[in-house]
């Protein structure tokens, strides 16, 4: 227990300590010296070890992934969560979040602070209702078309004019309207606000808003088809640092590197391939065995075996914003009743599931000492620990003393957490009497089941994020009729605390209160019982350097390097 | 005395099965000289194939010499290894057997079959082969034998496919020829067909023959000297004319007894005194119609199309009652489907039916069965294995018909019932509740037979209800037929292609060729003095044995 | 070449019993014998398994997870700390059942409809035809894995499922074996007995096509329980917690590259060894019921 | 005359196949109808609200009623157009042209392999019958078939990859080090020796063998059972005594008499098998991360993937119907006698 409040306090205090550093802007001459060193440590190192290694040199880096990326286009209604790493990779944004290293040793992306990528600088206008972005002048396109301001116009146009999940995501950052967007000439673009909002800096480092090559893209717009869907979900048309060499659907990408890239520092790695093996032994094996270099978002229980093995690194990162969850409905009867919410809270067996489920990878969620929170962070430990009797004794205040039946649902794309989570709760459910039954639901029907009809009585559920401040987390979770709050939960209090912070700056005195008191009635109404906090497991083969955690849990490849061998 | 070609002695082969050893072949002592043709005749589990297999040395697995010494030209072929005999099968002994149809490769042309042979004794080479098989077709008195070269044996009729087997067998000019049973279930006009060729073949090339046969007629016929095997003894064995002229043994003379020949009466089939015999009261030329056919004809395939067939073509005829008509012809004649028609199991394309007075023509067959002239008509099967249900035991095959149609509800009359009809046909009472797989073929046929009598019909169809026995057997059951006639005052349409039989059997007689009616007379009259072309043939082929000097 | 040896020999052996036949048999067939020693204990597992066991098959923390085989865990324990052995047990009788249903299903409709066809031809043996093209057309394991999703994740749906997929097997053996016997001898004297079509078909026909039938059902046992795993494997399963073989095989495979060897292995060997079981009893069953095979 | 006859033969086989694929197209259409997902709330993406779900809907016409939904499919079907796969974004039959080949070579080549051990073991088994030999081959074949092929599947993977280290690495039909070859016949090793790719021919041949041993385990025991049922009743046949008494040789009268007729049975078992293992190789495709057409077919059903997963059945439809055609001529080109009803 204590370590994990140590390690839950080293990153409280990491947030502290960035959160100081306000200003979003960023001195260019840093970006640069600092990209500068960056190109130096990646390209003398294997300069000096280039000749033994020339053979192996032609041996790309390969990673191992589950998933499978299903098109180029992040703009695209039906693009998996996958294929987002195309956007990163392929394409530049305006800005980029900086990064930060964590109390583990390892480095991850840092939502407070903005760098340049495609813009060099920025600056937000008097009346705070519009922000003036300053491109790079050498920046092109891998046609060699440089990039301007005009395809920042058209590309943003596009992300809220497409509809589906990129509109949506916009729209978090208040980004609604083509008209907001200004092409001032070539290089300057202005973004005009409908309102301020903390949100809409960093919703701009997300993988949504990246920049296109308009000009080739129009060339492929047809009248059915005005954005170019077709054919960027198959061509991607960018400025990034890779370029897609190679894309065979359902079994391999491969990354090639752009040497004119001038947004950031030269990757070191010339080539990159993405393998999508389906099976996840056959990826641990492929790992152990050394056949791939990186084996991303790897199970828990991989996780901590290879780590304790020692031949591999293995990173396991929070994943900032998210929460494992048991989900309440409260379309349900007896969840109607707080107290019957509570009891559950106080009926799951946290340890074993953080154990044999999470494989203690991940941050605690539970046994916080006070019901009040002190700290204005999300996620944190609820005040609720596995304590039967208590949970006995609130069940029997209420109409429900003798138990009642629920089913347990969980998404069968989860089952390697979910499954022996559902179990373990099963089994402690049983000892307060509430009896239920397990419900596989398979990943299709989950979405329209547990999200959009939001008819699952009592349901695992894991919610994260990418805009990482609480009340962006409320707003999904905690307000009735939006998509992740399953629960059919409503509480004016709250929504009236949402609407009031989630575009406030966090330096605004007001924030912290409103914030606590937000979290403060979660934890006592508890519609959503938190688990565990997850993590995103990587392992990767020693020579393999430079990973970063990122927000969107898609590979960043271009800060790694393979150590000994020539990019 | 020079040495024999095949020299067999004390030769005793047993046969390993669930129930311990059993000996199928015993003691057996023969001699085949080179040039000589010897039958071996014997009634089914007499042990003559099995001894031909031992010659050969394709015993099944199961079945092993146990003793003895088979000598072939001085070789021992008992001792003789696989190899060795590999070598003299097909060059120095040939056999063919039964079935000849089944005894070719379905799907290899007969050409290639023949040069297999050749080749393989390297009598033929690759550039001559196809010739000399052509060459050996010729032989055999195919027609057209380059065409032939390219047939599947399903192109062929049942005797070419014989012709083709004695192609193969005679290839490589063997020494001695084993025939089993060569024409068991040809046509008696292709039966001598192919035997007369057999006969010629071996005698051009001084082959020694070893004929297995049933048939003691066709053995007088053409072999030199007979043995006589019973239970896997040789019980008698002497040159043809000693042995019809003065049989030594019972069992010779009971198997010469019961071979039908021209003169004989059906109670001279068994032995004199056997309660069995039974006397066939003269025809009553008097008695009223019963069945009365016009025009029956049937028509397979749409009528014009290339593929339509006409099986009976205009048939009439009239059976009265107490009668007994014989339906005699050849394979592919019509005679069953004639029955079938008549049975009101298949619907005429024309023609019609009159039973008894009333038009059952009229009535589909579809409507038949629970029509209450149903039990007035019932049918005897060729086939006694066939037409007992596997699954069923005896008592509940011959209670059906009475069940279905006799209106019997009473368990203890109809058991009564059961038992009195099995009295009647002679079936020991504790067999009915057995299943037809646990009977001899002689009790299967009773059962078969106490079946159709069980609703006392008026007619009766036999279809060659005695081709799947034994001689033996064969003269205890048609004297069964004659004698339930005569008490149950029965109409008998009896189907058979033996014409012996029939003459046993009938008052009058029918020959159908290619769904036509030929010649319809009286038996005397038609079996002495016919006047078709057809009849005259079919006379002609049938194999009599020499009547015996004793009887 | 029996012929000679069998025929005379068939009418002593009338009075030789089922059992006899059956110690020959199975003294002659080894394997055969082992066969049906195997069945039985699994049929006793079936029977009385949850009461042989020594933990609670659901009950989490019966031990420590992830522990080798050993004298307390003879299966050794899974991810949750429960009880190989005695999941591996309690299993039989669920996997028993859906193999014994989904066949039985498969059997008696598909046989009724190629009984049918077979029997009367014509457009009801077209129809039948078309409707059995249209299923065996089908990819079968994705079309079990259609029904199963598209009906809902339960047992009931497995079973029917692997009915379904069975099903043109039975029907098209069991009209060739009608079509064979339709104008057999004993039918016609069935005919003329004054039977109805349907008492010929169901009395006299049906019977006899019973021993290639009792092979095909025996095999199909085996079979029906892969198709359950398979259908686990892809999680279309039996719903957990219910121990089931092929789930535990499916969800064990995951731990074989991580060295917990025992939690597939042990399911693996009970699913094995009941395929393998109804498989080899096929072939003695066949050997029990073949005429043939009797002297 | 006799040419022109055949084709009108084959012409025919297909017109006779038509109901059969009219009603796998209306079966596969209701049927994914009945899967419990939405595409369209799973196209709309993560974080779609119910309006954009409502306008995917529209757009995708899902919101039509069924008999429109379906008679437009048809339409779509009669211009060749299967449509696009929601879950891989691309259309349906540019997938199936890519993946069924893959499909195709892993399945025809565990064939092959499981071809040429049960023949002789079926052989070895119907020329002893009941003796250890076909005692053994009776456990071998039935241990075989009674293993989940993804058991299989990942014990060689743990056995000769991970702990031998003699398979290479379970990454699909060939290593990134190599390009794929040009296609011609879709096998990656036929058309890498056709391009005269020793090399990369052996790597795609070395990425073959153990996914198609382990379906070869699978489909082994349909064929020996029925190798050895068919060859023990030919050798019982009465032409085979013939055969012997002339005096054949052993291996003559096994071979040419009896294995040739007992081919015929083995041929339509194969074509089960085929069809069979086509489909149901999906477990083994997912563990050695094989691009094949049953894991697609999979992942489209468990999304609700309507077009995929039409589209996949219909091509399997279509494949078993000139499957069935392929195993008439073979039987036409085997027995004489089939020639003859025809």
């Amino acid at each position: 227990m204590p370590k994990h409040g140590a390690w839950l306090a080293c990153i409280v205090q990491s947030r502290g300590t960035s959160t100081k550093n306000e200003n979003p802007t960023m001195d260019r001459r840093t970006f640069v010296k600092g990209a500068s060193l960056a190109t130096l440590g990646a390209g003398l190192l294997p300069l000096l070890k280039s000749l033994p290694v020339q053979a192996a040199s032609n041996r790309p880096l390969v990673v191992a992934l589950g998933a499978s990326i299903n098109s180029l286009d992040i703009h695209r209604s039906g693009t998996n969560r996958t294929s987002y790493q195309i956007a990163v990779n392929c394409y530049d944004r305006l800005v980029s979040f900086g990064t930060k290293t964590l109390a583990d040793g390892s480095v991850s992306y840092d939502y407070n602070t903005l760098v340049p990528e495609l813009a060099t600088e920025w600056e937000t206008a008097e009346d705070g209702l519009s922000i003036t972005f300053h491109l790079r002048q050498d920046a092109t396109f891998w046609d060699g078309k440089p990039v301007t301001a005009h395809d920042v116009k058209w590309s943003f146009d596009r992300a809220v004019s497409v509809g589906g999940f990129p509109t949506m995501q916009m729209k978090a950052g208040s980004l609604e309207k083509p008209e907001q967007f200004e092409a001032l000439d070539d290089h300057t673009f202005r973004i005009h606000l409908l309102h301020p909002s903390k949100l809409t800096r960093p919703d701009l480092a997300t993988p949504v808003p990246i920049v296109i090559n308009s000009v080739a893209a129009k060339a492929e717009a047809t009248e059915a088809d005005p954005w170019a869907t077709e054919f960027l979900h198959r061509t991607a048309l960018g400025s990034g640092a890779f370029k897609v060499q190679r894309w065979d659907v359902g079994q391999q990408l491969v990354y090639e590197r752009n040497d004119d890239w001038k947004c950031g520092p030269l990757p070191a790695l010339q080539r990159v391939v993405i393998r999508e093996l389906p099976s996840t032994s056959t990826r641990r094996a492929l790992i152990e065995r050394g056949d791939v270099n990186i084996s991303f978002d790897i199970p828990n229980k991989d996780a901590r075996e290879l780590e304790a093995g020692g031949k591999l690194k293995v990173v396991s990162t929070p994943i900032e914003n998210c929460l494992f969850v048991l989900a309440t409905n409260l379309d349900f009867e007896p969840f109607k009743d707080k107290r019957v919410r509570q009891a559950i809270a106080y009926a799951v067996p946290y340890a074993d599931i953080f154990r044999n489920a999470a494989y203690e990878r991940g941050l605690p969620m539970w046994g916080a000492q006070s019901a009040k929170p002190t700290e204005a962070v999300w996620p944190q430990p609820f005040p609720y620990a596995t304590d039967l009797d208590k949970a006995k004794a609130l069940l029997a205040e209420t109409d429900y003393k003798d138990g009642f039946e629920v089913p347990l649902s969980f998404d069968l794309g989860q089952a390697d957490w979910a499954e022996p989570t559902a179990l373990l709760i099963q089994q402690n459910l049983q000892r307060i009497g509430i009896r239920t039954t397990l419900n596989k639901v398979p990943g299709a029907n989950w979405r329209t089941v547990a999200l959009v009809e939001k008819k699952l009585p009592l349901h695992l559920e894991n919610f994260g994020g990418w805009l990482n401040t609480p009340d962006y987390y409320f707003y999904w979770a905690y307000l009735k009729g939006n998509l992740f709050n399953s629960s059919n939960y409503e509480n004016a209090e709250i929504r009236q605390l949402v609407e009031e912070t989630l575009y406030m700056e966090q330096d605004d005195p007001q924030y912290r209160p409103k914030i606590l008191r937000m979290i403060e009635i979660a934890m006592d109404d508890v519609p959503r019982i938190p688990l565990w906090q997850p993590s995103v497991n990587v392992a990767m083969r020693p020579e393999v350097q430079g990973y970063q955690y990122w927000f969107h849990r898609q590979l960043d490849i271009r800060p790694l390097t393979l150590e000994g061998r020539q990019g | 005395m020079q040495p024999a070609l095949l020299d067999i002695d004390d030769l005793t082969i047993e046969f390993a099965t669930r129930r311990g050893t059993v000996t199928a072949v015993e003691q057996v002592r023969l001699r085949l000289n080179k040039g000589e043709t010897l039958g071996i005749v014997g009634e089914s589990g007499s042990g003559k194939s099995v001894t031909s297999y031992a010659i050969m040395r394709i015993l099944d697995r199961a079945g092993s010499i146990h003793r003895g010494s088979i000598r072939f030209s001085g070789i021992d072929l008992v001792g003789a290894n696989e190899r060795a005999m590999r070598d003299l099968r097909g060059r120095e002994i040939s056999m063919i057997f039964q079935n000849p149809r089944a005894a070719l490769n379905p799907i290899r042309t007969v050409g290639k079959q023949i040069e297999d042979v050749l080749r393989e004794h390297a009598m033929a080479t690759r550039a001559n082969a196809r010739e000399k098989a052509i060459a050996m077709l010729r032989a055999v008195r195919i027609a057209n034998p380059e065409g032939r070269y390219h047939a599947y044996p399903f192109e062929l009729s049942g005797g070419m496919c014989q012709r083709v087997v004695i192609a193969i067998a005679l290839a490589c000019r063997p020494q001695m020829l084993i025939a089993d049973e060569p024409t068991t279930g040809l046509d008696v006009t292709t039966q001598k067909a192919v035997l007369d060729l057999i006969k010629d073949l071996t005698r051009e090339q001084r082959m020694a023959t070893l004929l297995i046969t049933h048939d003691l007629g066709l053995a007088a016929q053409y072999c030199d000297r007979i043995v006589v095997m019973q239970k896997g003894r040789i019980v008698e064995a002497a040159d043809t004319a000693t042995l019809f002229s003065s049989p030594q043994h019972d069992y010779t003379r009971r198997l010469l007894k019961a071979t039908p020949g021209p003169e004989s009466k059906v109670a001279d089939l068994l032995p004199e005194g056997d309660a069995r015999r039974a006397l066939a009261s003269p025809p009553n030329p008097e008695a009223p119609v019963l069945l009365s056919v016009e025009g029956l004809s049937k028509t397979f395939g749409a009528p014009g199309s290339p593929t339509s067939h006409r099986a009976v073509d205009n048939l009439s005829f009239k059976l009265h009652q107490g009668e007994s008509l014989g339906l005699v012809g050849e394979s592919g004649c019509g005679k069953s489907t004639t029955s079938a028609m008549l049975m009101r199991l298949l619907d005429q394309s024309a023609g019609a039916l009159w039973f008894d007075g009333q038009d059952i023509g009229a009535i589909p067959s579809k409507q038949f069965a629970r029509h209450p002239l149903r039990a007035q008509l019932q049918m005897v099967f060729q086939d006694p294995t066939d037409s007992l249900n596997p699954r069923w035991k005896v008592r509940d095959a011959i209670a059906d018909p009475i069940r279905r149609l006799g209106g019997t509800g009473d368990k203890a009359q109809l058991r009564r019932r059961v038992e009195e009809l099995a009295e009647n046909v002679g079936l020991p009472v504790e067999l009915l509740d057995r299943y037809p797989h646990q009977l001899s073929g002689g009790q299967k046929a009773r059962v078969g037979i106490a079946r159709a009598i069980a609703l006392n019909p008026k007619m009766l169809i036999l279809d060659e209800p005695t081709a799947a026995l034994d001689v033996s057997v064969q003269a205890v059951v048609l004297n069964l037929l004659v004698d339930l006639k005569e008490r149950l005052g029965m109409s008998y349409l009896f189907i058979s292609h033996d014409l012996n039989v029939v003459r046993l059997m009938c008052d009058r007689v029918m020959i159908m060729q290619a769904g036509r009616l030929v010649e319809e007379g009286s038996t005397e009259r038609l079996l002495n003095a016919p006047e078709h072309e057809y009849t005259r043939t079919l006379l002609a082929a049938i194999p009599n044995p020499p009547v015996p000097a004793s009887a | 070449m029996t012929q000679t040896a069998s025929t005379p020999a068939s009418a002593a052996g009338a009075q030789a019993s089922g059992w006899r036949q059956a110690r020959y048999l199975l003294a002659e067939n080894p394997v055969s014998a082992m066969a049906f020693v195997l069945f039985a204990l699994i049929l006793l597992l079936a029977l009385f398994g949850p009461w042989l066991v020594p933990y609670d098959p659901l009950a989490t923390y019966a031990g420590e997870p992830l522990q080798a085989p050993s004298a307390a865990h003879w299966f050794g324990t899974d991810n949750l700390g429960r009880d190989v052995f005695s999941r591996v047990v309690v299993a039989t009788r669920l996997d028993l059942s859906i193999a014994l249903v989904a066949v039985a299903l498969s059997f008696v409709f598909g046989s009724a409809l190629g009984a049918m066809a077979g029997y009367y031809g014509g457009w009801i043996d077209r129809l039948s035809g078309r409707l059995l093209d249209t299923i065996m057309a089908f990819p079968l394991f994705v079309l079990a894995m259609g029904i199963v999703a598209a009906a809902g994740n339960t047992v009931e749906n497995i079973v029917y499922a692997t009915a379904i997929i069975n099903l043109p097997f039975y029907a098209r053996m069991a009209r060739a074996e009608v079509n064979v016997r339709r104008n057999a001898g004993f039918v016609q004297a069935a005919r003329l007995s004054g039977n109805s079509d349907w008492r010929i078909l169901a009395l006299h026909i049906f019977p006899n096509t019973l021993p290639p039938m009792m092979v095909q059902i025996s095999l199909n046992m085996g079979w029906a329980i892969l198709n359950a795993a398979g259908l686990s494997f892809i999680g279309l399963g039996v719903r957990p917690p219910t121990p089931e073989w092929g789930i535990m095989v499916a969800e064990g495979a995951n731990f074989i590259i991580s060295g917990e060897w025992w939690l597939v292995v042990f399911p693996g060997a009970a699913l094995v060894l009941a395929v393998f079981t109804f498989n080899l009893l096929g072939d003695g069953l066949r050997d029990l019921v073949d005429p043939q095979r009797r002297t | 005359m006799r040419v022109s006859n055949k084709l009108k033969l084959v012409l025919l086989r297909l017109l006779q196949a038509v109901p059969a694929l009219f009603g796998i197209v209306l079966v596969s259409f209701l049927l994914t109808r009945a899967l419990p997902g939405d595409p369209a709330v799973y196209f709309a993406g993560p974080m779609a609200d119910e309006q954009s779900i409502a306008e995917i809907r529209q757009q995708m016409g899902l919101d039509r009623p069924l008999p429109l939904q379906f008679f437009s499919y048809i339409g779509d079907l009669l211009q060749g157009e299967l449509g696009q796969s929601i879950s891989t974004g691309q259309p349906v039959l540019t997938e199936l042209a890519s993946r069924l080949p893959a499909s195709l070579e892993l399945t025809l080549f565990a064939l092959l392999l499981s071809l040429l051990v049960a023949l002789p073991l079926g052989i070895l088994a119907a020329t002893r019958p009941n003796s250890w030999v076909d005692h053994l081959c009776r456990v071998v074949v039935t241990a075989g078939v009674s293993l989940p092929t993804f058991f299989t599947g990942l014990l060689l993977l743990y056995i000769f990859y991970f702990l031998l280290g003699w398979a290479p690495s379970p990454m699909g039909r060939l290593d990134f080090a190599y390009l794929p070859p040009e296609t011609v016949t879709g096998s990656f090793v036929i058309d890498a020796l056709l391009a005269g790719d020793p090399e990369t021919a052996r790597a795609a041949f070395a990425q073959l063998l153990l996914p198609a041993i382990t379906l070869g385990l699978f489909t082994l025991a349909p064929i020996a059972r029925m190798t050895r049922a068919a060859l023990i009743q030919v050798l019982e046949g009465e032409f085979i005594r013939t055969a012997r008494a002339a005096g054949l040789a052993r291996r003559k009268v096994l071979y040419r008499y009896g294995l040739r007729n007992a081919i015929l049975p083995v041929i339509t078992t194969l074509g089960m098998v085929f069809s069979f293992a086509l489909g149901a190789n999906v477990l083994v495709e997912k563990v050695f991360a094989w691009p094949g057409i049953g894991s697609f077919a999979v992942e489209a059903l468990v999304v609700s993937d309507y077009a995929a997963v039409q589209g996949f059945v219909l091509c399997m439809a279509v494949l078993f119907v000139l499957l069935n055609l392929l195993i008439d001529v073979i039987y036409t080109l085997v027995d004489p006698r089939v020639r003859m009803e025809s």
